[in-house]
Order: structure tokens, then sequence, then C-alpha cells
């Protein structure tokens, strides 16, 4: 590979911007300009992701395509971007998502000019994200991934129907459970809430590190004390792990989820949520390798907790969007386990179960999305026989459905054959079992929801249901086609996730 | 005399003071108790100076005198006008902003 | 002429008074804003002036002090007087316009006395600056002198102001009496505790809690700012509390030499208290002032942990909070008052729709809520990073914890008003009419809230360049 | 090695082309749409595969085997070589199976064109593409020379296999059905993974040929392995419904009948064989797994066949005579002699199809599944005398192959002292005589039941496939008896005889009852009080898995579901709202009294008074 | 027993009562007239404090200007609210408690001062160094209290004038 002679990863991160900032500019009141801007930036980064993911240099692996230009020398702030084996997955996975987020939303009519816009700007905060390698600069793009979603849920959104009732039914009633609004709310405090761990953990790495740097590079080569080691990383997985749906800090993403807009629920379930797993990855495991593996009882018992009790969840869900939610908070509990197994396969798996899962998710939220446009309803047991009107959703949804559960030749399988394998090596080999019984789980709530919606006899309550069109076709059959092909020819994902899992382990298990 | 007994004089001012600012209903009342504290740090510098033999002190006493006249004089003028406005000088019936 | 050099912005302010005070008895009519045009673009040219003030020495025998910090603080001072005057001049209330002279004589003498305070290494000086500043303030909050709710904040601000202003001066004069000077640079010089120097400075603190409006010295903040007249709050919510800060760093950081950092524990406390009562009490508030008081107070708490750093890095990233703090806070302020005159009305349910009314002023309001709760790209990010940045240096984890939590909770009463812009329907449609006056000045606190987001290093360097000689 | 090369070749061909078939049909829309060019597209790929395993056979056979039969590649890379490698394995198993496969699949398919023509194009289009990645996926399986190939391609199959059975998904009944074979086999797939997963840790492989050399070379860890067996067995025991998984392969007779011929009678369901005979090398080191298989294996088929006595749908009946046959080969496997078995799965899968394949015609004439309600077809159709060969090969009758393999298997469970198994193999052996002559009584001889539409027409290739198979029964049958010395086999001199009396006693009963009448059924019943009346409500194991997934699951899934809306999300919005409480109570002190303020001041004083005593020191 | 510890004695014991006068007396006028007594004690303390000087600026500015503000403020509310003014108090033993408290808070560092030296002779005439500091060094100072002063009344005035 030579070099690159533009800043590739700087045109993937910040090409969705330009075209929020000039939607804003330019496209007032120009509906279809705003889409094809949108579709064109989100394009360019399309691109270009396939492209480094191509050209990625397999055998030399590290951190490439790396760019540097200090921001504030005295603090060691420096815009610092670069990406690994790790990060070039998500990356891909973060285009797929939002270029099919930009066709899912095709159908927004009120002020879609904003709504692209804040679509736009979040997406370039998730890359930012998964390409910063300045801590400081990861968190600024991190909070500008959290941020826009307030808006885009209050504006965009649409309310559940959760009543307050139980033991605590006077609460839900003072924080208005249910609406938008209070989703919105719960999700933004809540990510925030985290971030405000992350932001802690990473002043004290800093501090202690003493380099004056926030490179990540430069702090990976610093060993911090134990201690320090222990309370950064357990900052840094709440922090996370509120973004990556952890048990019992997860209940924001079922109402965010439930109540976002398509594309925004296929960005946050999709890619959001991978960005915590990332994070404890990549910050908790990477920089403070001692307290990984002291604490990977923890994350990985809650991860199993989490694994039944999402799948658990969702299928006591009659609203269909919240059975999607939960199941993330399901697979992101697989994601989790896979990590905490500091094995080789495991860590492999929780990789690509995040891209799995996330190009899963990401189709599901954008069918449920069609199938709400269509019929308007989101009650399971209201629905029935849609099969028979929308083939083209429903073979689309059961596709997403196996994978979900892990069927092979879908992305799932691999994802999960090696979590399960991950778990047995590891030092906590019963972890094996909640996972195994997880995937069982997510087998009957999904086909029963299939069952339930577009199988049995047509239900009575609709009529006129049409099949996705035009736009949205291109987003079905492009993340249905991913999660089969990458199903079918892992070696595509794993090739390069393994150049940086393999270091990482090596850090990891140092004595 | 020691330097102690006219600081102790002062805090018991100052603190008969605080409390005619914290007990009294009428506007007027208060200001008084405020006099009286001020009073009370005007004793203190001048005990201060006095025992050290320090200018500083006189002077400051000076000017913390003058102040309070200042203050006073605001002070009533706000007294006034309320009685103008609210026409009450019970400070406890002025709550109309609250929470 | 350069014995003046020192005091060339007070000499300015000086004749600005005499200029207004003449015009006012020379003034004639019913409108007299023609004065306060007059004293707006004075102090227009005197923050111009004061951007090319070079530092100079002590004078008055060390009294008083052109420094770096003093420096630093007068610009912000003058930046904030003059955005406050200029959002005033269309004020809709008659008052304004008849009794220009005597509104803009108060406001000045209070500037003149911030910017003495800023300059004041003396105790006399500085109690004396301290109340220049404080009396112009109680005259101005009931100002609006037939409004019952106006005079009564009036009073509640003058007798608070009044009881801890007596407690600073009975303080101060503990710490005469312990150091057997009042001037600072020798107090500093003091080594041996001595226990009244200790009373002195706490019960001075009093007095310093109260002007920056710390918990629970800041029982008259809310009353004051949801009665006196919106222009005025705006500006008091800022250049007194600044001035506030910058006394205390002369006093405690300059004047504590060695023992600066003793105060840290002090200094966290407050600041843990006051920024949970702040955003707490925020929480349930109806009225967009009283909203933005309660958040203000807030605000001091989370300056307070840059002050518990007791650090030079610390006072400098106060500094930068209080630079961000004054465009975030006036501007929230500014655009309250451009809806409350166009709405009548105060409340947050005010501001409905406002998004889809008037996008740009919706934007603006958003930009300062924003900054205030803390979040990138604006300048009050990078404010709360700093101040958290300096505490974490000096190990306060746990405070930097507690207050990046609050920030959330403080978010969730500044997205209230988001959702209330941004979410709901208006009420009516129609855009919402600003004062160009008005304008201008929301326009130049947007303006610095996004620069200073965009590009905080140069007001950073600044500051810590000015804070490094105080330690 | 260049034959090798060919052989796998030929095999990757075998594979590719219904996978090939799969793509065009489920890619290109007109082509799916239309039905005929699917049902082409889709026989034809059948077709050549079919000639492909043929002549694998063929070319292997002659040149025997070789040291490694499989060929693979990485599929999942890792740093110290490939995590999980494909490929295929061809040795005389699989060749065997590939043949039966594509057999049956092709037969299948032909009789579906018939079979179905009244359904809309569209849908048929569907139907062929679901087939061809039916035989694809039980191809793969076959070929499979890694547990874990295998295991995808085990799941897959099921996916075909629910996808089939709720074919007509608009059913209420079928998507039922179809859930409920995926959840049941998905239960023993648990087992599945868990097995290979524990294993490849142990072994750190998951190649069959590398686990055949580690056992025998004795490097395997023989201690780890008897719950990884145990666990791998599970798999079989879902997909080859055996005890207590059996539930679900009755329900899949919603499915389109020849769905059921192919998928959950002569291919599919015997995957679990295929693979306990697969991986015989390992399972022979757990002799405690192959006992427990044998009992399951026997306990199953009495089971099914007493299920299958009292049992009216004619479809039913074949399915629980699948589960009898299928507890016949697991128990051949227990006892140590996993050819016997597999053969007997070849034999089956030719006249268990057949059985199918004339049922649906049955059902196509009358219009019903439930046997009481035909009668007659004996004059009608031409489809009796393959039927009733198919019938004769099940009962075990000489000279069809039936006979044989279910002969073979009786003598080495014999062989290995397995009373008990034995003796429950040789009720079984009765019963299945008599269930299915009951049901060939019912359905040919008994009187024409209610109203008939005219002279029924049974469409050409539904019938010539009948007669093809018929006649591959018979020829298999004959070539057993007189063209392979079978006897070598070994048992006992009276073991033939005593299952051809079992299996005429089992005729002449059925014909006792249903035919000449001259026992009443309800007496038997009433003899047989507890043991039909058991029967009949299928064990209760239906209910069981019913109340276990009602009861238990999805109560408990409520319960964490209410757990999680109104507990832990209700301590968070408690948290909440305590706060926006808190703020609300502190705005308490903001009483409104100017003095109040003044308090507030003195106590402020007082909490830095007391401060400075404790900190300022 | 020395003279000048018992005229402090004295001093100390009219400032005291007086002053508990000032926040005890139920009328306003006396609470005035003992605020004035209080004064003049103070005064006295300057006095004893050898600050002549400061005695003549009290009874002239404080005892003479403030009383008299105060009493025309009265007299102003009081024909205004056209009774005589009584007033009470609120929350005495809430307030005591804290005053005590405060006082106590006080004290407590008072009894950790060291002990202080004898007081020292005054170096010169009080009232010239005083004169002299106020043109000299704290001229500023000064200007800047005219200043308040100046701006103090305006504000007074401008609250006190009725405007039609």
């Amino acid at each position: 590979m030579g070099v690159i002679p533009f800043p590739v990863l700087s045109i993937i991160t910040w090409a969705p911007f330009v075209g929020a900032v000039l939607i804003m500019f330019l496209a007032r009141h120009r509906p279809l300009a705003v889409r094809l801007i949108a579709l064109v930036t989100t394009a360019i980064s399309v691109v270009l992701s396939v492209f480094i993911f191509v050209v990625y240099n397999r055998e030399a692996a590290g951190f490439q395509f790396h760019e540097k230009y200090p921001l504030v020398p005295p603090l060691g702030i420096a815009y610092e971007v670069a990406v690994d084996g790790m990060s070039l997955l998500m990356v891909l996975l973060t285009s797929i998502i939002i270029f099919a987020g930009v066709f899912a939303s095709w159908t927004v009519t009120t002020r879609s000019q904003e709504f692209y816009a804040l679509l736009l700007a979040l997406v370039t905060g998730v890359y930012g994200v998964f390409v910063s390698l300045d801590l400081f600069v990861f968190f600024l793009f991190y909070e500008l991934a959290v941020l826009p979603m307030y808006l885009l849920i209050g504006i965009w959104g649409s309310s559940g129907q959760v009543r307050p009732r139980g033991i605590f039914g006077w609460a839900f009633r003072e924080t208005g459970v249910g609406s938008k609004e209070y989703a919105a709310m719960k999700l933004t405090l809540y990510l925030l809430f985290g971030s405000a761990f992350i932001l802690v953990g990473i002043f004290a790495l800093y501090v202690s590190a003493g380099t004056g740097s926030f490179s990540f590079l430069e702090l990976e080569a610093s060993s911090f004390p134990p201690r320090l080691q222990f309370w950064v990383f357990l900052a840094f997985y709440v922090g996370f792990g509120i973004l990556a749906g952890i048990w019992p800090l997860h209940t924001w993403s079922p109402d965010g989820h439930a109540s976002a807009p398509t594309a925004v629920s296929m960005l946050h379930a999709g890619v959001l949520m991978k960005l915590g797993a990332y994070g404890v990855v990549r910050l908790g495991m990477g920089l403070l390798p001692d307290a990984a593996v002291e604490l990977a009882w923890l994350v990985g018992g809650v991860a199993c907790i989490n694994v039944v009790y999402g799948a658990l969840s969702a299928m006591a869900q009659t609203d269909l969007k919240y059975v999607i939610a939960y199941s993330s908070v399901s697979h992101m509990g697989l994601v989790m386990l896979g990590a905490a197994t500091l094995t080789e396969a495991g860590l492999n798996g929780a990789v690509f179960q995040m891209f799995a899962h996330g190009v899963m998710t990401g189709l599901f939220f954008a069918l449920v999305g069609l199938v709400y446009e269509k019929s308007h309803s989101r009650e399971i047991f209201k629905m029935g026989g849609f099969g028979r009107s929308m083939p083209g959703i429903a073979t689309a949804f059961t596709v997403g459905g196996l994978s979900s559960l892990g069927l092979p030749a879908t992305a799932g399988f691999v994802a999960e054959i090696l979590t399960f394998m991950g778990a047995w090596q590891s030092t906590h080999p019963w972890w094996l079992v909640p996972a195994i019984a997880g995937t069982f789980l997510t087998a009957v709530y999904v086909l029963r929801v299939t069952k339930q919606i577009f199988w049995g006899p047509p239900s009575p309550h609709f009529d006129h249901l049409v099949d996705a069109r035009g736009p949205e076709w291109v987003a079905l059959v492009l993340l249905t086609a991913v999660i089969v092909l990458f199903g079918m020819v892992p070696a595509l994902a794993i090739g390069p996730v393994d150049t940086a899992t393999v270091p990482l382990l090596i850090r990891l298990m140092k004595p | 005399m020691p330097l102690g007994a006219y600081l102790t004089l002062a805090a018991l001012v100052f603190a008969i003071g605080l409390f005619g600012v914290l007990t009294r209903r009428n506007a007027v009342g208060i200001l008084l108790g405020i006099e009286l504290m001020l009073n009370a740090v005007n004793i203190n510098l001048v005990a201060f100076a006095r025992f050290h033999a320090d200018l500083a002190g006189i002077l400051f006493t000076l000017f913390t005198i003058s102040i309070t006249v200042a203050e006073v004089a605001v002070g009533l003028a706000i007294v006034i006008v309320i009685f103008r406005v609210r026409r009450t000088v019970e400070a406890d019936h002025l709550d109309l902003l609250r929470g | 002429m350069s014995a003046l050099a020192p005091f060339a912005l007070e000499v300015g302010l000086g004749l600005l008074l005499l200029i207004v005070f003449g015009a006012g008895l020379v003034a004639r009519g019913e409108d007299r804003r023609g004065i306060a045009w007059l004293a707006t673009g004075g102090v227009l040219v005197l923050a111009v002036v004061a951007m090319f003030v070079a530092p100079a020495g002590p004078a008055l025998g060390g009294m008083f002090v052109q420094d770096g910090l003093a420096i630093f603080a007068k610009r912000l001072f003058l930046a904030a007087t003059f955005i406050g005057l200029l959002a005033g001049l269309s004020g809709p209330d008659r008052v304004f316009a008849r009794r220009a002279a005597e509104y803009h004589l108060l406001v000045l003498a209070s500037l003149l006395g911030m910017l003495v305070l800023a300059s004041a290494r003396d105790l006399i000086l500085l109690f004396l600056a301290f109340e220049l500043m404080s009396i112009p303030l109680y005259v101005l909050a009931g100002f609006l002198k037939r409004d019952p709710g106006a005079v009564e904040a009036s009073l509640k601000f003058f007798l608070v102001g009044s009881v801890s202003s007596a407690v600073m001066a009975y303080g101060l004069s503990f710490v005469y009496g312990a150091t057997r000077t009042t001037d600072l640079a020798k107090i500093a010089a003091v080594s041996e505790g001595n226990p009244l120097l200790t009373l002195g400075l706490v019960m001075a603190l009093v007095g310093f809690a109260f002007k920056i409006a710390a918990f629970p010295f800041h029982m008259w903040v809310p009353d004051t700012y949801e009665a006196a007249s919106t222009p005025f709050v705006a500006w008091l919510s800022v250049a007194p509390k600044a001035a506030g800060f910058v006394a205390l760093f002369r006093v405690y950081f300059e004047g504590g030499g060695e023992r600066a950092a003793a105060w840290a524990p002090v200094a966290a406390l407050l600041a843990t208290v006051t920024m949970l009562a702040g955003n707490l009490m925020a929480l349930p508030q109806q009225n967009t002032k009283r909203l933005l008081a309660y958040s203000g107070i807030a605000q001091i708490g989370y300056m307070l942990v840059g002050v518990a750093a007791a650090s030079a890095s610390g006072t400098a990233m106060v500094l930068f909070y209080l630079v961000a703090y004054v465009f975030g806070n006036m501007g929230a302020f500014l655009v309250v008052e451009a809806l409350a005159r166009a709405e009548g009305s105060e409340a947050t349910a005010a501001f409905r729709g406002l998004a889809q009314r008037s996008p740009l002023l919706a934007l603006a309001m958003l930009l300062f809520l924003l900054s205030l709760g803390g979040i990138p790209f604006v300048a009050g990010f990078w404010a709360k990073l700093y101040v958290f940045w300096a505490a974490a240096e000096r190990g306060l984890y746990w405070l930097v914890l507690l207050g990046a939590i609050l920030t959330v909770v403080a978010l969730f009463y500044y997205l209230l008003i988001a959702k209330r812009m941004y979410i709901e329907e208006p009420e009516r449609p129609g855009r919402v009419p600003v004062a160009p006056t008005l304008a201008w000045s929301v326009a130049l606190c947007a303006l610095g809230v996004v620069l200073l987001g965009l590009y905080p290093k140069a007001v950073v360097m600044a500051a810590l360049r000015v804070a490094a000689p105080l330690f | 090695m260049t034959a090798r090369v060919g052989a796998d070749d030929l095999a990757l061909l075998v594979l590719g082309l219904p996978f090939a078939s799969f793509l065009l049909l489920a890619l290109v829309r007109p082509l799916r749409r239309s039905a005929p060019a699917a049902a082409v597209v889709s026989i034809v790929a059948m077709a050549l595969a079919f000639v492909a395993a043929f002549l694998t056979l063929q070319g292997s056979v002659r040149r025997g085997a070789a040291v490694s039969p499989s060929t693979t590649w990485s599929w999942i890379p890792a740093d110290g070589g490939p995590m999980a490698t494909v490929g295929v394995m061809v040795d005389e198993l699989s060749m065997w199976m590939l043949l039966l496969v594509t057999l049956v699949s092709l037969l299948v398919q032909v009789y579906s064109w018939a079979y179905l023509a009244d359904e809309p194009r569209s849908s048929l289009g569907r139907y062929y593409a679901y087939h061809s990645l039916f035989a694809f996926s039980m191809l793969g399986l076959v070929l499979s020379p890694t547990f874990l190939q295998m295991f995808i391609f085990w799941e897959l199959v099921g996916l075909c296999s629910y996808l089939l059975i709720g074919f007509w998904y608009d059913r209420p009944a079928a998507a039922r059905a179809a859930v409920k074979a995926f959840w049941i086999t998905k239960l023993g797939d648990l087992g599945f993974v868990a097995g290979i997963v524990m294993l490849w840790s142990v072994t750190g492989t998951f190649d069959f040929w590398t686990l055949f050399t580690m056992g025998s070379m004795g490097t395997l860890p023989v201690e780890a392995l008897p719950p990884i067996m145990f666990l791998i067995y599970l798999g079989a025991v879902g997909k080859s419904a055996q005890f207590p998984l059996h539930v679900w392969l009755p329900d899949a007779m919603e499915g389109p009948t020849p769905v059921s011929a192919l998928i959950h009678a002569a291919t599919m369901v015997t995957a679990g064989v295929f693979l306990v005979t697969r991986a015989f090398p390992l399972f022979r080191l757990t002799p405690d797994v192959l006992t427990l298989m044998a009992w399951v294996g026997a306990c199953t088929a009495l089971l099914a066949a007493s299920m299958a006595c009292v049992e009216a749908d004619i479809k039913r009946v074949l399915a629980y005579s699948t589960i009898s046959q299928l507890g016949y080969m697991m128990t051949a496997a227990g006892a140590g002699s996993p050819e016997a078995g597999f053969l007997h799965l070849l034999a089956h899968g030719v006249f268990k199809a057949l059985l199918f394949l004339g049922a649906g015609i049955v059902i196509h004439v009358f219009h019903t599944n439930d046997v009481f309600r035909m009668g007659g077809l004996r004059r009608q159709a031409g489809v009796w005398l393959p039927f009733l060969i198919a019938t004769l090969a099940l009962a075990g009758v000489w000279p069809l192959p039936g006979f044989f393999t279910k002969e073979a298997i009786l003598a080495d469970v014999l062989e290995v002292r397995r009373w008990g198994p034995f003796v429950l193999l040789a009720v079984t052996a009765f019963l299945t005589a008599f269930y299915m002559f009951r049901v060939v009584f019912l359905a040919f001889f008994a009187r024409p039941h209610g109203r008939r539409h005219g002279e029924p027409h049974v469409p050409l290739a539904m019938s010539a496939v009948c007669w093809l198979l018929g006649a591959l029964t018979l020829a298999l049958g004959l070539q057993q008896a007189f063209l392979s010395g079978h006897h070598e086999a070994g048992g006992p001199r009276w073991l033939p005889w005593l299952s051809l009396t079992l299996a005429g006693a089992g005729i002449a009963l059925a014909w006792a009852m249903y035919h000449r009448g001259a026992i009443a059924p309800a007496r038997v019943a009433a003899l047989l009080g507890p043991i039909d009346w058991m029967a009949r409500r299928r064990y209760g194991l239906d209910a069981l898995f019913a109340g276990l997934y009602r009861g238990l699951l999805l109560a408990l899934a409520r319960l964490i579901g209410w757990i999680d809306r109104y507990l832990v999300d209700g301590v968070l919005n408690v948290l909440s709202a305590w706060t926006l409480r808190a703020g609300d109570r502190l705005r308490g002190l903001q009483t409104g009294q100017p003095q109040d303020y003044v308090y507030g001041v003195a106590f402020g004083a007082l909490l830095l008074f007391v401060l400075a005593h404790w900190r300022l020191r | 027993m020395t003279a000048e510890m018992l005229a402090f004695a004295g001093v100390a014991v009219v400032l005291l009562a007086s002053s508990l006068g000032v926040v005890l007396t139920p009328n306003l006028f006396h609470a005035i007239l003992y605020l004035a007594v209080a004064l003049v004690a103070t005064g006295v303390v300057f006095l004893l404090l050898d600050a002549p000087f400061l005695f003549g600026v009290q009874l002239l500015l404080y005892a003479g200007g403030v009383v008299t503000i105060v009493v025309f403020a009265i007299m102003l509310t009081e024909r205004l609210v056209g009774t005589s003014i009584r007033q009470t108090s609120r929350y005495l033993v809430n307030g005591a408690l804290v005053s005590l408290a405060v006082f106590v808070g006080v004290a407590g560092f008072l009894v950790q001062a060291p002990p202080s030296a004898p007081r020292p002779a005054w170096p010169g005439d009080l009232t010239v160094a005083v004169g002299q500091a106020l043109v000299g060094a704290f001229a500023v100072p000064l200007e800047l209290l005219g200043v308040l002063l100046v701006i103090a009344l305006l504000g007074a005035l401008y609250f006190a004038r009725s405007e039609g």
C-alpha cells in the first residue's frame, strides 16, 4: 500500500458534517436537495470506507492512514486519527448504516432539512469516535454523537404507550414515562451521565501518565498503577457501558430506540451502542490491561445477565420496536461477553458481533420503520399476515431475525460461535451457558414475532398495506446483503480485526 | 484593658446587631441592626489600630463609617420606596418573590 | 501624565461619569435616551482602550496595581457592561428613557467600583471598591420603583448585601488586626498562622460568597433576577460576580501566599453545595429568569471547583469560565428579554415553538443553553472542562465527578427550554420582533460563545498568563 | 492424488448446483415469479447434481479409500492458523448419502410440480427456491469435513424445514408447526453447538479427520469427552426427533406433503443419525453415551409406534413411523454398529419417501388426511401397489429392504447383549406392521366413505415418481436378498423368523381389526386402557412442552419484562423523581422572607466557621 | 482595677445595654434613641482607645447624621402609613441561637489568639497623620469615597422623590 495522497479518514469523518452545513445553508425548503446532499456526502464516506477497508494493509497491521495536526500543543491535544483493524470495521459499519439510514428516512416530511442536518452531524461524531486516536478529540466526537439525539428523538420521534404502574408508578408519572420527550431526555441525560465518567477517566489517565499528551499511542506506552487502573477502568466501564446498554444501566435504550425515528434508531442501536463497547475495548482494555484482566469477571458476569435478561424482556414486549430494542440489549451483552473472555476467539467474536449486530439491528429498525409507516401500528398482537402484502419486508425481516438468532450463513452466527468459543476458553467457562441460552431465547422471540406479524391469516385491522418501495429497497437490500456476505465470508472482517485484537491480547496477557 | 476585651465587646455588639437583623420585623429596625454590626467593625478596627499603633486601622474606620452612612441612606430610601409601593414596613410581608 | 497611566481606565470612566452627570443636568424632556447612547458609546470606547492597556507597576504605594489579572478582568467588565447597556438601550419601560442619566450613572459608578476592585491590593481600597460596586446595584435592582416586585427585590438584595458586607468588613478588620497591615502583599508575607487571620478571612469570605452568590449566600439572587429589569440582570449576573472572583483571587491567593492551598477544602465544600443547590433548585422553575438565576448559581459552583484547585491553572480556568459565562449567561438573559418584550411573559412556556417562529433567536438561545450546559463546540464546554481539568490535576476527582454528574442534571432543565423551542409547536405564529440594539447584543454574545467554543486557545493562554503571578 | 481431486470437484459440483439454482431463484425476481421456469431451473440443477453424485460414487468406489478424505479451506482466520475451516469430505458414507439426497430431492421436486400445480405462481417460485436451498444445505451437511461446517448446514436444513413447514404461512397451524419445529430442534442444537465448542477448546480443531486421527492415536483427552459427546448427541436428538424432542415432527406434517417426504422422512431428520455415524469414532470412546443412545432410541421407537397406532391422520401416522424408525437407527448406533443404522437410513429414505408421496396422492384424491374417511382406493388408482410395497418394506417383510436392515439392527443389538432395547425394538416391529397395515386397510381396502368427485385424476408426474420409487425399493430388496451375501452380519438363526413372525402378526391383527372387523378396535383400546389413553394424548409430551413454553418461558419473560419496566427502570425514575422533588423541596428554602435570607448568610458563616475549625488548622 | 478598666466596664455595659435596647424595644423611636446611645458609647470606646478624632467623626456622622436620617425616614413613612410604628420581633429564639452561635464562633477564634502586647504609644499626632494620609496615599480612595457618597445620594434621591 502506498501512502494515500489525501486525508482519507478526515474526509470520511467530515463529509457528512459538510453535508449538514450545506443542507442548513443551501437547501432551505428544498426537500429533494436535502436528500441528495445527504446522499452524496454519505456516499463519499461509504466509498472511502470501502476503499480503506480494501487497501488496509493486513500484513503491516496496526494503525494506518494516520493524520495528526496539533490543536492545543501546550495541553497535548491534537487532532489525530488513524484506524486499525477494529476501527476499520466500525467505520465500515457506520458507513453502511448511515447510507441505508438516508434511504430509510427518505420519507421524513416534517422539517426534513433540520432532520438530515442533525443526522449527518451525528454521524460525523460517530466516525470521529472510531477514528480518533487523541482521547480528548475522541471525547469531543463522542459528545457530538450523543447530543443531536435529543432533538432527533424529541422532534421526529414517536411516543409509546407505557403505562405508569407498579410500586414506582408515582415516579413514572412524575417523569412522564412513555412520551418521546421523556425518552429523548432519558437517553440524552443517561449518555451524558456516562460521558461524565469517561471524562473523569480520561483526565485521570492524562494526569497520571504525565506525558502531557492525550494521544492514545502515548498513553498506551505508559503504564498506570493498578489502583488507578482499577478505578479508571470502572469509570470507563460505567461510562461506555451505559452506551453499550449494560445491565442495569440499559433502560434508556428501549425507550430511546422505541421513540426514535427510523434512521436514528438504526444509527443509535446499530452504531452508537457499539461505540460503547468499542470504548470499553479500546480504552478500557487497551490502556488498562491489568484492570481489564482483574475486572473481566464483572464485565462478563454483567454481560451474561444482559444476554438472558435482554432476551427475556424482549419476549415480554408487545411493541415491535421495544422487542428490537431489547434484543439490542441482549446482543450487546454478547458483545461485552466476548470482550470479557479475553481470548482471541471471544474478542474477534465481540468485534464481529458489533458489526453483525449493527447491520442486523439497523435492518430491523429500518423494517420496523417501514412497517410502522405503512400500518401505523407497532402493536405486534394487532398485526398479522403482513407477509402476504409485504413479502419483501417479510423476507428481509426474516433474514435479520435469523442473523439475530445466530443462524449460520448470516453474520450473527460467526459472531456467536466465536463468542461461545471464547467463553468456554476463558477463565469462566460457565459463561457459555447464558450465552447459548440467549441464542435460544432469541430464537423464541424472533420467530414468535415473525410469525405473529408476517404469518398467519391477514389481520382485519389493516388493509391496503404495500411492500417497500423505491429508495427503501436500497436500504433493505444493502443491509441484507451485508449480513449474508459477512456471514458466508467472515474472513473479510475477521482478517483485519484479528490484527488488532491479537496485539491487544498480548498486552493483556503480559504478566 | 487588653485587646481581647475590646474585641469581645465588638463581637458582642456584632452578635446583637445580627440578632436585630434576624428578628426585627420592621425594615427600619433591621437597618438599625446592620448599623450595630458595622459599629462593631469600627470598634474592632480602632482597637487593632491602637494596639498596633498603626494608622491604617484609623483610616479604615473612617472609610467604613462613611460607607455605612451611604449604605444607610440607600437603605432608608429603599424602605421609603417600599412604603410607597407596598404600604407596609413589615419585612415578613415582602414575599412576593419566592421559590 | 505617566503617573496617571495605571489609572487610565478609571480616569476615563471618571470623566465619562462627569460627562453623563453633566448631560443629565442639561437634558430636558421625557426622552433622554441620548444619555444612554452617550454612556454606551463611552463604555465602548473604554472597552476598546482597555484592549490596548499595558500592565504597569504598582501605584499608590502598592495599593493599586494594574497587572495582567486586573487588565484581563477590566476588559471583561467593560465588555459585559457594553453588552448590557447596549441591550438596555431599547428598553420599553418609560423610566429608562426619563431616568437614563440616573440609570447610567449608577451603572457606571458600579463599573468604576469593579475596575478599582480588580486593581485593589489594599484591604481599604478593596472594601471601598467593593461597596462602590455594590451600593449602586441595590438601587439599580429597584430601578423600576413602581414595581412591587422590583422594590422588594431591591430590599432583599440590599439586606443580604449589607449584612454580608458588614460581616466582610468585620472579617477584614480581623485580617488587619492579625497582620498589622492592609497591604495584601505584606499580608501574603506573614507566614505564621494566626487564628485571627483565619477568622478574618473566613468572615471576609462571606462577603465574597455573597457577591458571587455561592450557596447559602445566594438567596437574594433568584428574587432579584426575577424582578429587576432584564438587561440589568443580564449584566448583574455576570459583571459583579466576575469582580467578586477577581477580588477573591486577590485576597485568598495573592494575599494568601503560602497558605493559598489551605483554602482548597473550603472552596471545594462551597463548590459542592453550590452546584448541588443551584442545579436542584433550577429543576422546578417555570420562570426563565428564575431558572437562569439558579443555573447561574450552579455555574458559580463550577467556578468554585476551579477555585478549589487553588492553583494557577485553576485560577486561569475560572477566569476563562468567567469569560464564557459572561457571554453565555448574558446571552440567555437577553433572549429572555427579547421574548418577554414580544410576549409579555418570562415563563419558559413563552419559548414554545420559537425555533419555528424565529429560528435565529432560537439558535442563539440554544447556543447559550448549550454553553451553560457545557456542551462541546461552544464556550461553556471548554470552561467546564478546564476547571475540571484543573481540579483533576490536584486530585479532586470526586469533585470533578460530582460536577460532571450535576452537569447532566443541569442539562435536564436546559434541555427543557430547548424542548420548548424546538420540539413543541408555537402557540402563535409569526416572527418575534427584536429591537436592533438588543439583537446586536444577543449576536455579540452568540459570537462570543461560538468563537470561544471554536478557538478557546487565545483566551485560555491569556488567562494562564495572568493567573501565574498570583502563586 | 489427481483422482481425489476429481471426486472433490464433483462433490463441490453437487453442492454448487442447487446453490446456484437457489441464488438464481432468490435474486432473479422474474424467474422466481414464473413458476415453470423456477421449477425447471431447480429440477435441472437437481438432476445434474444427482448425476454428479452418481459419478462421484462411481469414481471413488473403483479407487478405494484414501488417506484423508477431506479437503478444506480456511473460513475463520486466526493468528496461528485458521480457527475454523470449511470444505468437503468425500468418503463412502457421504457419497451414499449424497446419492440418496439428490435422488429423493429430484423425485420430490418433480412430484411437487404436479402436486402443487394449484398454488399461486409466485409461491411456487418460492417453493423451489426453498427446495434448492434445502438441497444445498443437506448436501453441505453430508459433505462436511468439520463439526462446525456440519453445524452450519445442520442449522440451514433446519431453516429450510422451518420455511417449508410454514410454506402455507397464512395457515395458523402451519405457522405454529414451523415455529415449533424450529424451537424444539434448536433446543437440541444448543447442545450440539456447546459440544463442538467444548470439543474445540480441548482439541483445538473441529475437523473430523484430525479428531479421528487423534482418537486412534490416543491423543484425545478421553476424560473430557463424555459430556461433550453427550451434548453433541443432543443435537442429534433434536434433529432426528428422539424422545423427548420428537414432538415437533408430527406437527411438521402441516407442510406440503412432498416436503414431508423429502425433509421429514428421507433426509433432514436422518441428519442426526448421520451425525452419529459420522462422528462414531468419537462416540465409540464414550460407552455411556452410546448406552443412553440405544435406550433412548429404542424407547423412541416404541413410543412413536404406539402413538402411530392411534393416530387417524395418515401423514401423522407416517411421521410417527419415521420417528420410530429413527429410533431404530439410533439404537443401532448406540449398540455400536452405526453401519446397520446407516443402511436402514438409506433404505428407509427410499421407501418412506415413497410412503409419503403415496400418501400425498391419497390426500390429493380424498382431500382429507383422515384415514377413516378414505377407502376403496385400491380399484381406482395405480398408486396402491407402490404404497403396498413400501408398507411391506417398512413392516419388515422379506425380501424387501426394510426386512434386511431392520434385522441387521436387531442382530447387532443382540450381539452386544442389550436385551432391553432389543425387546423394545421387537415390540416396535410388531406395532409397525400393525399400524401401517391399519392405514393400508383403511385407505385402500375399506369401503369408500363420503362423496367422490367423479373419477380422481392422479397426475402422471406423481404416479410415475411413486412407481419409480416402488421399483427402486423392490430392487434394493431383491439386491439384498439375492445378490449380496446378506447373512454374514450374523445374529442367531431364529432372528429372521422372529421378525417375520412379528411382522406377520401385526399384519394379521390389522387385518382382523380393520378389514375383517373380527376384533372391534374399541375393545382392544379398552383392553389396553391406560396405554391407549396415554398414546392418544401423546403421552402428555406436547402438553408438557406447551406448558413449559407458556407457563415457564413466557411467564418468566413477562416477569422479567415487568421487573425491567417497573423495577429496574422504576428505580431510575424514582431517582430522577427524587431529584426533581429534592429541587422542589429545596426551593422551599427560598421562603421569600427577607430575613430568612439573612439566616442563610448566618448559617453560611457558621458553616465556614465549622469548616475553618476543622480544616484550616 | 484601674480607672481605664472601670471606664471600659462602664462604657461596655452602656453599649451592650443600649444595643440590646435597639434590637428589643417594641417602639421604633426608642430603638433609635437607644441606637444613638450606643453610637455615642462607641465613640467613648474610641476615646478610650486614644482616638478622639474618630470620636468626633462618630458623633457627627453617625450619631448626628445617621440618626437624623433615620428619624426623617420614620416620620416620612409614618406619615404615609398613618399610625405610629410599633415593631415586633420574629423568631426570637432562633435569632438568639444563631447570633449566639456566631458569637461563639468568633469568640472561639478570639480565645485562641495569642495574647496581645500592651498598647504602644502613638508615634505622633493622630489627627495630623490622618490628614496627611488622606491627601497623600489615600487621596485616590478618598476621591472614590466621594463618588460613592454622591452616587448613594443620587440613588437615595431617585428612590425618595415621588414622581407624578
